[in-house]
């Protein structure tokens, strides 16, 4: 690949409206990505990678006990706004995203530090357990040893914002930010357009490496494409839609347009354990063996590939010598004549009611009607699907699709607590499962708790173990992993990485103009 | 007589109907000429054909239901039946124009009188919107409208029937024609208006060398007007000439019908009633000592309620100061201008438009009764409307129209509510295949005749008629009259009878009523207001009345 | 007439209340619960309560609606749950294109659709009114979706007479205003041909004609008035259409509409902004049918108003 | 009989008739007739890429996405997209008439509330009232109909209700009052016969655009789930794919059109033969 170019003015389309760019607030795929651009926090990923990098913070200390976090926060590193970020500031922006007031859904990522219950039950004003000592120092005292705090501080919440702009925004900083990332808001027509500028006093040299970034909401996936050809937009963020797939990947400018990059996510189909029959685990067993993955990556043009365990390939933990339950309608029978259901039964699988989803659970259904298992499928909107899964008792089966879990950052534990632990096996939890086993919940505690980066392998295989385990009693139907397809113009340069980056999807940072 | 070129020359026409049942031929061969400054005079029976031959030679005969068949159609030498769209355009309203015969209708309900006027003056005579609207003032003046202005910017239906007829009359002038069709154009207008309508086309003919095509009913008008005559009877003409020896020898037996069923005013002068028609009826039925129909002070507005907030539009009264009686058996005749309120009295006494004032029939007050309680009421006073095309639905059998007042009010059973529509069908002189044909494609007496058998349906004990026998041929008319008093004896049936038409109004009446303006300047008994008129209007109503004799005419 | 205006002004405040309070009742009724939605997944049972509490979701349900009543008679619509701003600001960014759209898009609907029902009705039973009659068929049994797409196809893509996307210029307008125009025209096609055909048998046709005018003045002037009562009565229902029923025209053109607001906030339950759209198009539906019923008696004199 | 036999007479009647006789009965039969199942997902039905098969003699009309029959779905969609059409349609036409004709007639204190109802459903939005059903109640086919029919009477009753207003002044209406006919009367024998071209307008342009609306509503998750077919949901579910497979939109698009405007020359014909003025025509 070339070098990164400087310079370049690009247009990018997404379908949905942005809907704030409040980093203690936004939390879609779409507007993360901006987020990250638009502030700094103290550590970031390198672009591409799952790599943990220091970027506000200068160096940083973690004490042998796990429980205290030292930063040094790099020096004459300014706001947009022109004024220095001190050490206060960081204090401030993660006090204000787990404030109450603030409404922002980040909060439970900063549960590990001192002072979290007080803030967020209102009771104090303050999180304890940050301190700056002096404008260059920030101490972070936890009060649990969390091994994942160091990505904790790399998701937006613990963007890094100044106080007196999110005052004189008076309750509308998501329309009005100001940060010290890579670019700044110039300019926001309401359900329109945003333009992004670089900011020139970015504290790394040469990024970002384009001048300035369009996006254009409200733009139907199939046109986008069609103004992609025609050299109207430079990257149609909804990437390409299944309809147009084929073509375009056939086409002779398909290779340079087609970017198609593996991303932290797995498709599933969730067995909810507290409902009959599948409270037996040999019933989500033969569930497990009767669905036919393989046509299923067919039906998505081959833009996924079938998954046997919850974690993505990508993330660390991923067994790769785990095959979990191999396709065998046969077996899954017999399963099921064990457990007591010969003649199959009659159960609901739920999905989202957006292409290709529904089609994804017909395709389930016709499986599952082979061993038996007459399942309605019911293609509701998202709000309704999810509702349905947080309901005790309510939702059978559902498809995640859609939905499904993609990682805020990348580390195995991401990939439990709300969707497979007991935490979230409650009233209007993630755990559509309702899969609760207490035991995992233990060995999950302890091996977050292993925050000795000399133990990063151990404890990255203990998770792997974790989720190879949890397959044993089958609570989940992992089907597919899927790639996310981005399409640019050729004249865009860069990694595939950087398009599909696994810790924010496209990086502006990154991205350039080949001319 | 001149041997030049006639301006019109109908040869040979025929012109069918078409039906479900294949078509039927309702002109058969129908010929005449109209010379240069003359007027023809058709007459003849109700549903002949006059209406069809006229509307052939304008060519706006309806596409669906009649064609012609053969023959030519030539105006000054030119073929007007092969004649394109486009010609027959400036033909039409240029050259030849027509007064249709139901001016209810024949006005466009959403426009105004003024706009409807001026087009056809700017369509002809290219003339800007001022000097246009100037020329419809001059023409609303010439027919004698009152408040010609104010008409100027209303709309048909604000308008009494006179008053739209005499827009049709000055739409049709308006344009200086060289033929004037004019269908009827008296039927609805007092006789004091019809003479000066008459005069006015007399002047036209003589200042502009029109040719005039008149069809009317009324012989006294034929007499007046004609310098030829043509008869016609189903379809086909029956005897054509000048007006003088058609009057004087009728060679054929229909013709001299005619002639002889004429009502002459003053034909029944020194008696106090209407003829006796049925021989068998009680010598003289007592009258009754409480009226039928009871009227103190009805007065009428149109327009809207004044509102209590912010005030309505400033109400003129249409009706005021009305009050009379009407007692079984008896026929009150009302006569006035066109425009003086005789149908808007007629509605409001039926409590068909809102009035302020006492109604009463048979004793009881309307005013103040639901629709469930007028029921009964409706079923004893049946109404005759002036316009009878515009009150019949469209969509409804005749047969079926003339059976709903007893299929409303429960009377008879399927068969015998039949028998009675083909029996009031035979009474007022149509034939029993009628009953599924229907309104449109009827000629307007025949119209007419429906709604008289629908009010005789129910047997009611009061008819409000307004011009109900207007429309009709003098035969018929004859015999429908004959009808009405005949039921009038036998049952008692009371009439409140509006008509421009004295001599009919003479025939009906026991007591006469004369409106003007909206109020009643002289009422008495039929003898003491024909014999001895007291108000100047009255006087004038009666001078006006045409003599069905042209040497007369010559003489006066 | 002003004491009937101020009555159907008092009776529109009242159909608004009646929208207003369903509405926030069936959103109520939703499983669905928006601090989840905007709560995410990763987001604790604490985190979820703490944003209920801070959205006064926990109080009761008729003290919601009062004080979001209270707001609206302030002309305040409230905050959007998703986007944290004004929906008022929200949905006056959106009005304008909205109400563009909306102009263009009923006018070439009514142009196209009176223009095809008159020369059907008049050349009844021929070839052109079969292919008038095909031709409506074809627009409302098109999904609007391709329809849109094709015309894009054709116009934007391979003709590039017009830009495939966007607000801004008359050129922008153009697209979008043609697919409604013309998947819509079908309706007013055959409510003005049928209209059509029963006046064009009246008999001040044949005065008109009488008097010699021109076809076109019979049928523009004479005729179609007394056939347009139904398409006035339809203009006011389109309004309504429009005001919140055009997501997908607007969303192949890239249009700026409220469509696509309402549409993105019902999948995030977004009951703020729900709320305002359908007030907003609720009074759009109410001014339309105001409109529709005040214009009729300027039409057809002989309806006065009751 | 009569009726029938006048329909006979014109062409396009009796092709409008006859097309109709067959969707139905082709609905009825779709057992017999189709070649497969319509919820089959076939190996074969798909290429190895994925895409969904042209028409070809083995799939007569091509396959979908996920690789079933299209003419067997065709053939199943029938039945539940004439349900939507003429069940649904008809009662939201009829309830339409209905409240239009009361509402336009009605003076007073009845005739506006019925109104003001009607603008109060009319600005209601009945795509809430769809999700919130959706969600509340398990969606079947009949209730999406019942959604349809609560959707759509109300711009039915709109433009029946304007023209009734312009009826109610014809003076035959008048000389009826005068005859003593009641409400009743007056509003079915001689307003309503008026109102048929209005009503044939919209059963007929109404059966194409309630065959679409299941679709979006079913979307929204109320009525027919898959992998039931409906011509609206095999339209919607391949929309996007209408350059890729437009044998998947174009072909049910067509046969939507096709039996809408049957009905309609059935309808339009038995209107001019239930109408006395247009009688008489060659
Ligand atoms: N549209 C039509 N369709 C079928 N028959 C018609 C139509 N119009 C008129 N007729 C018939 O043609 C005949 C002649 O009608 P026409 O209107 O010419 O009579 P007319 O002489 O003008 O009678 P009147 O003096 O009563 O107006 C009548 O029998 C009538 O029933
Ligand atoms: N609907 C209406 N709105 C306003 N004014 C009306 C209306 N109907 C009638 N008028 C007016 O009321 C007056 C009386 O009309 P009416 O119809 O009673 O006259 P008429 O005596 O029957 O006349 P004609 O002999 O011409 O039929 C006229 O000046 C007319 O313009
Ligand atoms: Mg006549
Ligand atoms: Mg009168």
């Amino acid at each position: 690949q070339d070098a990164p170019k400087q310079g370049g003015d690009i247009v990018i389309t997404y379908k949905d409206d942005i809907a704030t760019l409040d980093p203690a607030i936004g939390y879609d795929w779409v507007n993360w990505s901006m987020i990250k651009s638009l502030f700094s926090r103290l550590m970031d990923y390198k672009p591409g990678t799952t790599e943990l990098v220091p970027s506000l913070a200068e160096t940083f200390d973690v004490a042998p006990d796990g429980l205290t976090y030292t930063f040094k926060l790099r020096k004459g590193v300014k706001f947009t706004n022109g004024r220095e970020i001190v050490a206060s500031d960081v204090k401030y922006s993660i006090e204000r995203a787990v404030d109450p007031k603030t409404q922002g859904p980040g909060a439970g990522f900063f549960g590990a530090i001192k002072g979290f219950d007080d803030l967020s039950g209102g009771k104090a004003a303050t999180l304890e357990g940050i301190e700056a000592p002096d404008d260059a120092t920030v101490v972070f005292h936890l009060s649990r040893p969390d091994a994942t705090f160091l990505h904790v501080l790399a998701v937006n919440f613990a963007s890094v914002v100044p106080k007196e702009a999110v005052e004189a925004a008076a309750g509308d900083f998501g329309k009005k930010p100001v940060g010290s990332g890579t670019f700044v808001l110039r300019d926001w027509t309401v359900g329109q357009s945003l333009t992004f500028e670089r900011n020139p006093d970015y504290f790394v040299k040469d990024m970002p490496h384009i001048d300035k970034f369009t996006v254009e909401v409200g733009q139907e996936p199939l046109v986008a494409l069609l103004r992609l050809q025609k050299g109207e937009v430079d990257i149609a963020g909804d990437g390409i839609p299944p309809a147009k797939f084929l073509e375009i990947k056939n086409s002779p400018e398909g290779a340079e347009i087609i970017v198609d990059g593996q991303q932290l996510h797995t498709g599933y189909v969730t067995l909810n354990t507290k409902v009959k029959p599948f409270d037996d685990v040999k019933v989500r067993q033969a569930v497990n063996m009767a669905i036919n993955k393989e046509r299923i990556t067919r039906i998505l043009n081959g833009r996924a590939t079938p998954a046997n365990q919850p974690l993505p390939p990508l993330m660390p933990g991923y067994d790769k010598a785990f095959t979990g339950y191999d396709y065998d309608v046969e077996k899954a029978k017999a399963l099921l004549a064990e457990a007591g259901h010969g003649d199959g039964f009659e159960t609901v699988l739920y999905s989202t009611n957006t292409d290709p989803q529904p089609r994804i659970a017909q395709a389930i259904q016709q499986d599952l009607a082979a061993i038996g298992i007459k399942a309605e499928v019911r293609a509701l909107a998202q709000a309704n699907v999810i509702a349905a899964g947080g309901t005790e008792g309510e939702a059978p089966m559902i498809w995640s699709g859609g939905m499904a879990w993609i990682a805020d950052f990348p580390d195995p534990s991401n990939f439990y607590g709300p969707i497979l632990g007991c935490s979230g096996a409650v009233q209007g939890g993630w755990n559509w499962s309702w899969y609760c086993n207490e035991a995992l919940d233990k060995r999950a505690v302890a091996a977050d708790s292993m925050s000795d980066p000399a133990k990063a392998a151990e404890r990255q295989a203990e998770w792997g173990k974790i989720f190879t385990d949890i397959m044993a009693d089958a609570p989940w139907v992992p089907v597919t992993n899927e790639r996310r397809v981005v399409a640019k113009s050729p004249r865009m340069g860069g990694e595939g990485e950087i398009y599909v980056d696994p810790t924010r999807v496209i990086n502006y940072d990154a991205i350039f103009v080949k001319q | 007589m001149t041997t030049a070129a006639p301006v019109l020359g109908i040869d040979g026409l025929c012109v069918d109907a078409l039906t479900p049942q294949g078509p039927r031929r309702v002109l058969d061969a129908v010929s005449f000429n109209l010379m240069s400054g003359e007027t023809l005079c058709i007459a003849g029976e109700s549903g002949s054909g006059k209406s069809v031959t006229s509307l052939a030679v304008m060519g706006l005969l309806p596409k669906a239901s009649l064609r012609i068949a053969s023959g030519s159609i030539k105006l000054e030498g030119r073929e007007l039946s092969k004649l394109s769209n486009s010609a027959m355009r400036s033909v039409r309203g240029g050259d030849v124009a027509m007064v249709f015969q139901e001016p209810m209708t024949s006005l466009n309900p959403v426009m105004s009188i003024g706009e409807q006027l001026t087009e056809a003056i700017r369509e002809h005579q290219g003339s800007e919107g001022g000097t246009a609207s100037a020329v419809a003032l001059r023409m609303l003046d010439a027919v004698h409208i009152t408040e010609p202005a104010r008409r100027m910017t209303q709309y048909p239906h604000e308008l009494s029937g006179g008053m739209r007829q005499r827009v049709m009359i000055a739409m049709a002038l308006s344009c200086r024609p060289k033929v004037l069709i004019a269908d009827e154009p008296t039927t609805a207008l007092d006789v004091t208006v019809q003479a000066q309508i008459l005069t006015l086309m007399k002047e036209l003919k003589r200042e502009f060398g029109a040719s005039i095509v008149l069809i009317t009913h009324d012989m006294g008008v034929v007499a007046q007007m004609a310098d030829r005559v043509v008869i016609m009877q189903q379809g086909r003409i029956v005897e054509q000439g000048d007006v003088l020896p058609i009057f004087r020898s009728p060679r054929e037996r229909y013709t001299q019908e005619l002639l002889a069923a004429v009502p002459r005013l003053g034909a029944h002068a020194g008696t106090d009633g209407p003829p006796r028609i049925a021989a068998t009826a009680a010598a003289s039925v007592p009258r009754a000592a409480s009226p039928v129909l009871s009227v103190r002070d009805l007065a009428v507005h149109y327009g809207k309620k004044p509102s209590g907030l912010l005030g309505g539009k400033k109400l003129a009264a249409a009706v005021s100061d009305v009050s009379f009686d009407i007692f079984s058996g008896e026929t009150l005749g009302l006569v006035g201008e066109s425009g003086s309120g005789k149908s808007t009295t007629g509605k409001a006494v039926l409590g068909l438009i809102p009035f302020d004032g006492d109604v009463a029939i048979d004793g009881q007050q309307i005013g103040a009764l639901s629709q469930r309680q007028m029921r009964p009421v409706r079923r004893s006073a049946q109404m005759i409307f002036q316009d009878p095309y515009a009150s019949l639905d469209p969509r409804m059998a005749v047969g079926a129209a003339i059976a709903e007042p007893l299929l409303i009010h429960g009377i008879g059973n399927r068969s015998e509510r039949t028998d009675r529509v083909a029996d009031l069908l035979r009474r007022v002189g149509l034939g029993p295949d009628a009953a599924s044909r229907y309104p449109h494609e009827f000629s307007g007496g025949q119209r007419q005749r429906i709604c008289i058998a629908r009010a005789l349906a129910v047997n009611p004990k009061l008819i409000v008629a307004d011009e109900s026998v207007a429309a009709l041929d003098v035969s018929v008319r004859a015999r429908v009259l004959d009808l009405m008093l005949e039921l009038q004896e036998t049952m008692g049936l009371a009439y409140l009878f509006v008509s421009h038409d004295m001599a009919v109004i003479e025939r009906m009446s026991h007591h006469v009523a004369v409106m003007r303006g909206g109020r009643i300047v002289e009422m008495g008994t039929r003898r003491a207001v024909f014999e001895d008129p007291q108000d100047a209007y009255t006087r004038a109503l009666m001078a006006a009345v045409p003599l069905p004799d042209p040497p007369m005419r010559k003489s006066a | 007439m002003a004491f009937l205006l101020l009555r159907r002004l008092v009776q529109t405040a009242l159909i608004l209340l009646g929208v207003a309070a369903i509405t926030f009742l069936l959103l109520y009724a939703l499983p669905a619960d928006p601090a989840r939605m905007i709560a995410g997944r990763s987001a604790t049972a604490q985190t979820v309560a703490n944003i209920r509490r801070e959205l006064g979701l926990d109080q009761p349900l008729l003290v919601q609606f009062w004080s979001y009543l209270q707001g609206l008679v302030q002309g305040d619509l409230g905050r959007s749950y998703a986007q944290k701003t004004d929906v008022g600001t929200l949905i006056a960014a959106r009005l304008p294109a909205t109400l563009i759209l909306m102009a263009a898009g009923i006018f070439v609907e009514v142009l196209l659709g009176v223009f095809l029902g008159v020369v059907a009705a008049i050349r009844r039973g021929g070839f052109v009114d079969r292919l008038v009659m095909m031709a409506s068929f074809v627009g409302v049994s098109a999904p609007q979706f391709v329809a849109a797409l094709l015309l894009l196809y054709v116009f934007a893509v391979t003709l590039a007479w017009f830009p495939m996307s966007g607000f801004g210029s008359f050129a922008h307008v153009v697209l979008p205003a043609l697919t409604l125009g013309i998947l819509g025209a079908g309706w007013y096609a055959r409510m003005v041909r049928s209209a059509m055909i029963d006046v064009l048998n009246q008999d001040y046709v044949r005065t008109a004609r009488a008097k010699g005018l021109s076809s076109f003045r019979i049928i523009f002037r004479h005729a179609l008035p007394n056939a347009l009562l139904p398409v006035i009565a339809m203009i006011g229902i389109d309004i309504g259409q429009f005001m919140s029923g055009v997501v997908v025209v607007e969303a192949v053109y890239g249009w700026p509409g409220i469509g696509q607001l309402a549409w993105q906030a019902i999948q995030q339950v977004d009951i703020p902004i729900i709320m305002g759209v359908t007030l907003v198009s609720a009074l759009a539906i109410v001014l339309g049918n105001l409109l529709a019923d005040l214009v009729a008696p300027l039409i057809d004199p002989r309806i006065r108003a009751r | 009989m009569q009726v029938l036999k006048s329909m006979f007479r014109q062409p396009a009647a009796l092709f409008g008739l006859v097309v109709v006789a067959l969707v139905v009965m082709l609905a009825l039969a779709a057992p017999l007739v189709a070649p497969y199942s319509p919820d089959e997902q076939m190996f074969d039905g798909l290429t190895l890429e994925g895409a969904p098969l042209p028409p070809s003699a083995q799939f007569l009309l091509g396959t979908d996405t996920l690789g079933r029959d299209l003419f067997s779905r065709l053939l199943y969609g029938a039945r539940t997209s004439l349900v939507i059409g003429l069940v649904a349609n008809g009662v939201a036409v009829s309830i339409g008439l209905m409240i239009g004709i009361l509402s336009g007639y009605m003076r007073g204190l009845i005739g506006s509330a019925l109104m003001r109802f009607t603008d109060l459903m009319m600005a209601f939005p009945a795509l809430l009232l769809a999700i919130v059903l959706a969600a509340l109640l398990r969606p079947s086919l009949w209730i999406v109909a019942m959604v349809i029919a609560l959707v759509n009477w109300v711009q039915v009753a709109r433009i029946v209700y304007t023209e009734t207003r312009g009826l109610v002044e014809r003076d035959f209406i008048l000389a009826e009052r005068s005859l003593g006919a009641g409400h009743g009367r007056i509003l079915f024998h001689h307003i309503l016969p008026h109102l048929v071209p209005t009503a044939i307008v919209w059963g007929t342009l109404g059966i194409a655009t309630t065959v679409l609306l299941e679709a979006t509503l079913s979307f929204l998750g109320i009525g027919v789930q898959p992998p039931t077919p409906s011509w609206g949901n095999i339209i919607f579910e391949s929309q996007s794919y209408f350059q890729a497979a437009p044998w998947l939109v174009f072909i049910p698009g067509a046969v939507i059109l096709l039996t809408a405007l049957s009905f309609n020359l059935v309808g339009d014909a038995l209107r001019d033969i239930l109408d006395p003025t247009q009688r008489g025509r060659g």
